[in-house]
């Protein structure tokens, strides 16, 4: 361990090659028709896809609505799962009758493929922009909940015995004790729960969609159409990551005391 | 003792509900705290030290006998009782001004009357200088130092401290210390500590109450003036003379099973 | 027209439709849709569905007021109670369906099926078709019947997964460049179990706005004038929006029965009103069938389907 | 708080009176027709479905085979995640050179929709059990991957130090330390890992599956039987609430000194 | 001083390699352990203590200068030193016996030899009773002994323990001593130890070694005896003397900043 500056630049070099290696790997075997190019595109295919797609769009809407609009409904899902199961959660740790009531419901329904559902909330909802928000919506909400009832219960009990002896109470002691010191696991919790949800995004623009990153995978294969199968899966690859990237940066800067408590 | 009385608690017991039978905790105590008293509890681990400071502080509620202060029973924590633990419970999510702001702030005092009360008890623990650092930046000795400045920051009527140099190094612990005492001498606070420390005990305390094995109560009380009278003034350290020593083998015969 | 009457529109008109190459797609290709819309001044979206079971999920919402879909699923609309009916038949399939095996499996008759996989999309005409015609033959139960959508065949084709598939255009086309046709629903039809492409509308909607459903039938008919009297025009523009072929089109157009307004009023289709029909007795069959084949609960009444049946819509646009 | 029964035993109480009211409230909508059947079958039309799925199967299945084909793709699936994931998840911990290889891999497929690269998987695996496999066992391997290369990174240092002073070393201190340390995250990544390959069920016997739980489901709404798409549910949050509940008892007897590290 | 020469180090520098530029730890530290030296480090807080102790056990290596342990150069931990952590390092998954048997297992010693040197040192340090419970329901005094045990079952050359009382309250702390003082009489183990605590390096160590500040190096070395000559052999509390007192103002002079 000569140097943390050489170890990590050897580190990033490794993971270069093994994607140099990928590639080539795929070069070889669609460029020698190892394989039928309907199951492995070649990559000069997929990229050739790609510049097409991102130039003219797919299905007559460009990439960037597609994009757009997936990750609109991944944001409204997101920020209503957000502004309800963190209150909800908090209410249920800290209130356990709160608790008695909702827990199960959540228990119940978390373990649920959202397929399974998503035909009901079709028939409830119908097959607009709600139903597919709501399906996000709920696979989102669940890690929230949970996250927060836990730690509610894990808050060092010193915390909340201080600000009881500080003159705190009631109103003070839920938004200045117990929401802060629940933060870090809250944002840890969206950080799941955003990826539990862009991991239903598919599911949710199956049914009677047009639009959308899912929606283009989706198509894509109705139709067979490997390389853009491919183009959209290393989109949707690089803005998964790319997301819990972003979320990884805000939650270092808002939740900073994170791992100190 | 001719001081007021703050903290009268009479026959007092606690049980711990279990899944099985109640555990006792504190079996039958009796105490009075005057203004400017520093009772030191003395004990063997889980005689029940804790559990009498927690009655005190109005986060246990007595099983059994009355606990009144100024006259009146206590419903439950408020801030005529500060409370420092032995683990730092500063919030992190606050700067180390915050934390000392939080009480005064709850209170409901005008902004420049909290920062004036936060810079003064900030200045006291000699800590102004990193008023704007998160507390976990802080050693060990700072951050209980931070604890101090926030629980005095309500001037309470008394301080409880909950063995709160017994995660520190023996040299920071001498240092607060030292602290402490300058602290009760300036400001005439009344001081209920807990510690496991023989010496710390005989240094800074008027009173030593020593508990018996659980099921707790108080099995002697020592009256002592070692802090007054022996401090060197240089070092702050209190000289060792041969009364000191032989109260010491004597407290330490009597928890020391 | 009475159309135009104040108050008497919907505020916006949500048309499911099959990305097949029939006569809507004609009308919505050839902007007969635009036209008749933008006269009336309604907004109107068509939203793609891949089979009428999505539709029906959208009809049973509200979420559309028109449907197209396998005849099939307009039986499971009926017999879930769905509150719709039917109003046109937009093709009886004919070659564009059927049983393709694959070549070099030696399968050259039904027997030959004995212990295959067959896949097919559940639910659908194909799946009835095919169901009627393993009956049929009396080996229903010695074959795997696999639950696949179009595109899936074709991958499990590719692969060697499956040496049969009752599928349709064009995913039939991609199948017969290796493989060749057991049996087309233009066989099953002539043995009895005619399959059709209909379309639903909701009643809540129609009976608000009869003149609009009628127009929208006109707009359809309009559709299959200009087929009938240029097939390649229509053909070109089908082609277009499908990304396909003009002959691929063509061809699979011309694998279909398209009616004219009047022969789906005739005895042998929708009948006239008061006057069903020969279709509502191939649907309560059809309904027979799946209801024994546990796909419904329960079969609805001939006088059901009587009822369902409506050529009120043909007729007043035929005015 | 005055005795730690009673106010367990005043929880379930509540937890039970909020099934009832739900139960009732399902039961009132339907008796009076406030929805349609279609959108809400009534609880008494839904035991008659489960009765009769019980007695008669479901397209000619059973319900017990139903259950044990998805429990048995489910179980294949996290098998093979374990003992594929464990290891290499330690390894990567362990020797940050394989984890330069193998993590941004996991890291990039992660957060993808299972249904993206289904159809990849079926064009390459086929359509038979091994896609189906395949996809749950990808669905269940990156938590634990992610578990186990975190757990490595966690060990606390004194382990391995006092390990080494003891004259351990190679093969002794990673299965005797590394791997038992790791362990209790292992397990909770486990259920979590359970947990997510559950969810993914229905997206797996999507395609050309004929039995199974979720394709009971999926045909189950082909047909819009509401009522048995109503029962597929309630089996399936039942279902996955027993999987998590076995995991937690089993996580409890083997982990037992999870929480006193 | 006429025992075996066990450890030599000399002219000891440590960096710590940062982002920035390095950190000197240690800076050109001279030190050599014999055979039943019981070796007390105390020091401020940062002054680079651990590192010392590090660098023995075989954790850290050398920037610079040499270490040589029966004159051979060290290239990792190894059971020669064993090694006690403040905090309990104890297996949890492991009962306290498998805790204590893990060395000589590892050492491959046949299976009725390794059941003998564990009820041994078990015995020892008074924790046969428990030897089939896991660790985490111990006290910490109990778990500081099993670590003990664990070190000592494989025999070491020398043991180091870094601060092993440091977490324990003040009553366990003295029974602590008073068992290792025991066992390092009985034995005649070489002991180097880190203390914060001044009172416990007179009364337990032969040399005293105290560390300034960062970068660390030794300013001090006293020899003493109190652990030999002034064990109440009643109470196993070491009489304090004037000596001992003179000593005890000297050391924390030095320390104090
Ligand atoms: N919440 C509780 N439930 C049940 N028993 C408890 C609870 N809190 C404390 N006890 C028991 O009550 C007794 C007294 O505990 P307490 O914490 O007051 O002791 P202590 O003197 O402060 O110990 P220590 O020196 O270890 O801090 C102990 O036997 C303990 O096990
Ligand atoms: N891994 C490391 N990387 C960088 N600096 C380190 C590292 N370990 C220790 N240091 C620094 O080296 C110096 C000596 O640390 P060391 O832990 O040896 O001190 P110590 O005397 O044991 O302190 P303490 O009494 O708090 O245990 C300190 O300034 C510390 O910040
Ligand atoms: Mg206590
Ligand atoms: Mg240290």
């Amino acid at each position: 361990m000569q140097n943390k500056k050489d170890f990590n630049k050897n580190h990033r070099m490794l993971t270069l090659l093994t994607w140099a290696f990928i590639f080539l790997v795929w070069f070889i075997i669609t460029r020698f028709n190892l394989v039928s190019h309907l199951i492995v595109p070649s990559p000069g295919e997929v990229i050739q896809t790609f510049i097409a797609i991102v130039k003219d769009g797919y299905n007559g809407i460009s990439l960037w609505e597609h994009l757009g609009i997936s990750m609109l409904r991944l944001l409204i899902a997101s920020a209503l799962a957000i502004v309800t199961a963190v209150p909800l959660g908090l209410f249920s740790g800290y209130f356990s009758k709160v608790g008695a009531v909702v827990d199960s419901i959540v228990q119940f329904y978390r373990p649920l493929p959202p397929l399974a559902y998503y035909v009901v909330l079709i028939l409830w909802l119908g097959i607009g922009e709600s139903s597919k928000v709501t399906l996000l919506y709920l696979a989102a909400f669940a890690p929230i909940y949970i996250a927060c009832v836990a730690a509610v219960a894990n808050i060092r009990v010193e915390y909340l015995l201080s600000a009881k002896s500080l003159g705190a109470s009631g109103k003070d002691l839920f938004f200045q004790i117990v929401f802060p010191a629940c933060l870090p696991d809250i944002f840890t919790s969206i950080r799941t729960a955003v990826g539990v949800a862009y991991t239903t995004l598919v599911s949710a623009e199956m049914i009677a969609a047009t639009s959308g990153l899912g929606w283009m995978v989706i198509d894509a294969s109705r139709y067979l159409k490997s390389s853009v199968i491919f183009v959209g899966i290393i989109i949707m690859g690089i803005t998964g990551v790319l997301i819990d990237q972003g979320l990884k940066a805000l939650e270092k800067k808002i939740v900073f005391w994170k791992g100190y408590q | 003792m001719n001081n007021e009385l703050i903290i009268e608690i009479d026959n007092l017991t606690v049980d711990y509900p279990t899944d099985n039978e109640p555990v006792r905790a504190l079996d039958r105590v009796d105490l009075k705290i005057c203004q400017h008293d520093f009772i030191c509890v003395l004990g063997p681990s889980g005689c029940g030290k804790s559990t009498l400071l927690n009655v005190i502080a109005g986060f246990t509620q007595p099983s059994d006998g009355t606990f009144l202060m100024h006259g009146q029973p206590v419903a439950g924590p408020d801030r005529q009782r500060g409370v420092v633990f032995q683990s730092a419970s500063l919030y992190p999510w606050m700067s180390v001004r915050k934390n000392v702001e939080f009480g005064p702030k709850i209170k409901g005092l005008p902004a420049t009357e909290i920062t004036r009360i936060a810079s003064h008890y900030l200045e006291q623990v000699h800590l102004l200088e990193v008023a704007d650092q998160p507390p976990f930046q802080l050693s060990g000795g700072m951050k209980q130092r931070v604890a101090l400045a926030r629980a005095l920051a309500n001037e309470p009527a008394i301080l409880l401290l909950d063995e709160p140099f017994g995660a520190l190094d023996a040299l920071t612990r001498i240092h607060m210390q030292q602290l402490v005492r300058k602290i009760w001498q300036q400001d005439q606070n009344t001081i209920f500590m807990i510690t496991h420390d023989v010496d710390e005990a005989l240094s800074l305390g008027t009173r030593l109450l020593v508990m018996s094995k659980c099921p707790g109560t108080i099995i002697q009380e020592f009256s002592v003036d070692f802090c007054d009278r022996a401090i060197d003034e240089h070092t702050g350290r209190v000289h060792v003379d041969a009364d000191y020593l032989a109260l010491r083998e004597e407290i330490l015969d009597l928890i020391d099973v | 027209q009475s159309q135009s009457e104040q108050g008497s529109l919907p505020k916006k008109v949500n048309i499911g439709y099959l990305r097949v190459p029939n006569d809507e797609m004609v009308s919505k290709t050839k902007a007969v849709y635009d036209d008749y819309f933008n006269k009336l001044g309604v907004p109107y979206e068509f939203i793609v569905f891949d089979s009428g079971v999505d539709a029906n999920k959208a009809l049973a919402s509200g979420s559309i007021d028109f449907a197209t879909m396998g005849n099939t699923n307009g039986i499971i609309a009926l017999s879930r109670g769905i509150d719709v009916e039917l109003i046109w038949i937009h093709e009886v399939l004919g070659e564009i369906e059927g049983l393709a095996v694959k070549n070099g499996s030696n399968i050259t008759k039904p027997q030959d099926l004995v212990g295959q996989k067959i896949a097919t999309p559940f639910a659908s005409t194909a799946h009835y078709s095919l169901l009627n015609y393993l009956k049929e033959a009396g080996i229903e139960n010695q074959v795997q019947l696999l639950d696949m959508q179009t595109a899936e065949i074709v991958a499990a084709w590719e692969r060697g997964d499956i040496n049969a598939a009752y599928t349709w255009q064009p995913t039939l086309g991609d199948l017969t460049k290796n493989g060749t046709i057991l049996v087309s629903s233009a066989d099953m039809a002539e043995k009895g179990c005619v399959t059709a492409n209909v379309c639903l509308v909701r009643k809540e909607f129609s009976a608000q706005y009869p003149e609009l459903v009628a127009g929208f039938v006109k707009c359809l008919s309009d559709g299959g004038d200009l087929y009938r009297s240029n097939p390649q025009e229509a053909a070109a523009a089908v082609a277009a929006e499908l990304g396909i072929t003009t002959d691929n089109a063509l061809m699979q157009m011309t694998g279909s029965i398209w009616l004219t307004p009047e022969e789906q009023l005739g005895a042998d289709y929708m009948g006239t009103t008061g006057k069903p029909g020969n279709f509502s007795k191939i649907m309560k069959d059809t309904a027979d069938f799946l209801q024994s084949q546990k796909a419904i609960d329960k079969a609805p009444s001939q006088e059901e389907f009587d009822a369902f049946i409506n050529s009120t819509y043909i007729e007043m646009s035929q005015k």
